[in-house]
């Protein structure tokens, strides 16, 4: 098993690009076998949003993806991990955030990626606000239940 | 002197997004401040309606009700995280 | 819960470029909340591997991952699902495989992607020979009980 | 007549990728014509030493060694596999 690795975590209002970071974790490098990618994209399964707006708490937002980032290198054998979120104002497609997760085995790799999602479902200080099509404010998104028992298989 | 930080519904209704306080002696814990700052008017009622439900970060950590506030610098109050 | 999807499912020598696969399954959509990919790459851990070179059963490789992928989006909610499976010499650090899973929720993509890989691994028609770096031949790869394992928590 | 087919260390054990080949009708199964096969000479004999190893598709698809052959227009034998 590889030494533990430092997590790479962005907070930021610009894009991302997820095959740069793809390539930032595995250029030059052999010892890596399998690389999972969490993309997150704002998503309108009706036509009714035209954005979604993060809030989110400087800080503290880098810190505690920072923490949830250094757990996963505790618990599994990775050789590199990179954890993106945006704030601002997101339209539909665009991109949210982005999980990297690269180990010398699939497994590792798939259970990180999705740990890092669940946690940071639930763990992340960021807050969705939907902007409607018609002009009307929309409503602060609420925390659901199925994020919280998807975190809670972790334990 | 503690900095308060609210975020999303919790800084609308409350109408600011931080304050400077002095908080008094007897609020010792996360959830005497939520009960304590609930009284102070219809905007804080209104946010804290429902104590149990607000999310409390000390120093930019998450920290359950029954902690002390202790000599925090920063405290933040906020809805359950819709991140990710 | 959307109609079901024909998975994208390619056999080929060349190698892929995981971006273009993303792009290609999300341009213009704004339906997707979730892209889970998984890129298997060819791992060399102490340098005595110069290559490794993957066999197929051309027709029955096409197939058989269409079988997979196909069942895959039987049993979750996909709205976009591509498979490429290599073949030929590859070096360490070289492109094996991808699957891009694309859902409106993150743990349907993360189970399609990583149930897609587990039965690629046990069911896919190839078979992988290592090269050695000083110049004698290598081994055929062994088949592992524990992707075996990994198969079976899908029945 | 059937299309044998070989794959990885199968071809190579037994010299050839691929042979056309007319079944005795003892040959039911996938085990019958494994244990037929394994007779034939000593490079069949080492590819086929331990026939329940052994994986086999009838038609480019999966079958067990249970299956009957019937009239199958291509038989594949290969070890387990170890893609992805």
């Amino acid at each position: 098993m590889s030494a533990r690795i430092e997590p790479i975590v962005r907070v930021q209002a610009e894009d991302f690009d997820a095959a740069q970071e793809i390539a930032r974790l595995t250029a030059g490098r052999t010892d890596i076998g399998a690389v999972v990618t969490f993309s997150g994209l704002c998503r309108d399964e009706n036509g009714a949003l035209s954005a979604l707006e993060l809030e989110h708490y400087p800080g503290m937002a880098e810190a505690e993806i920072s923490r949830i980032a250094n757990e996963a290198t505790e618990r599994w054998p990775l050789t590199g991990l990179t954890v993106i979120h945006r704030y601002g104002m997101m339209r539909p497609g665009d991109n949210i955030v982005l999980v990297v997760a690269a180990s010398s085995h699939r497994q590792a790799a798939f259970e990180a990626a999705s740990f890092l999602m669940d946690f940071l479902k639930t763990r992340a200080p960021f807050w969705k606000r939907e902007h409607r099509a018609d002009g009307t404010p929309g409503e602060w998104v609420a925390a659901k239940e199925e994020d919280d028992a998807a975190q809670a298989r972790w334990r | 002197m503690v900095k308060l930080r609210y975020f999303a519904w919790v800084r609308e209704r409350i109408g600011k997004a931080e304050e400077d306080i002095v908080l008094p002696a007897e609020v010792m814990s996360v959830r005497d401040l939520l009960l304590w700052l609930k009284e102070r008017d219809e905007g804080y009622a209104n946010a804290l309606q429902h104590p149990e439900a607000i999310r409390v970060a000390i120093n930019q950590e998450h920290a359950d009700h029954n902690e002390p506030v202790g000599s925090a610098r920063e405290i933040a109050l906020f809805p359950p995280m819709t991140g990710g």
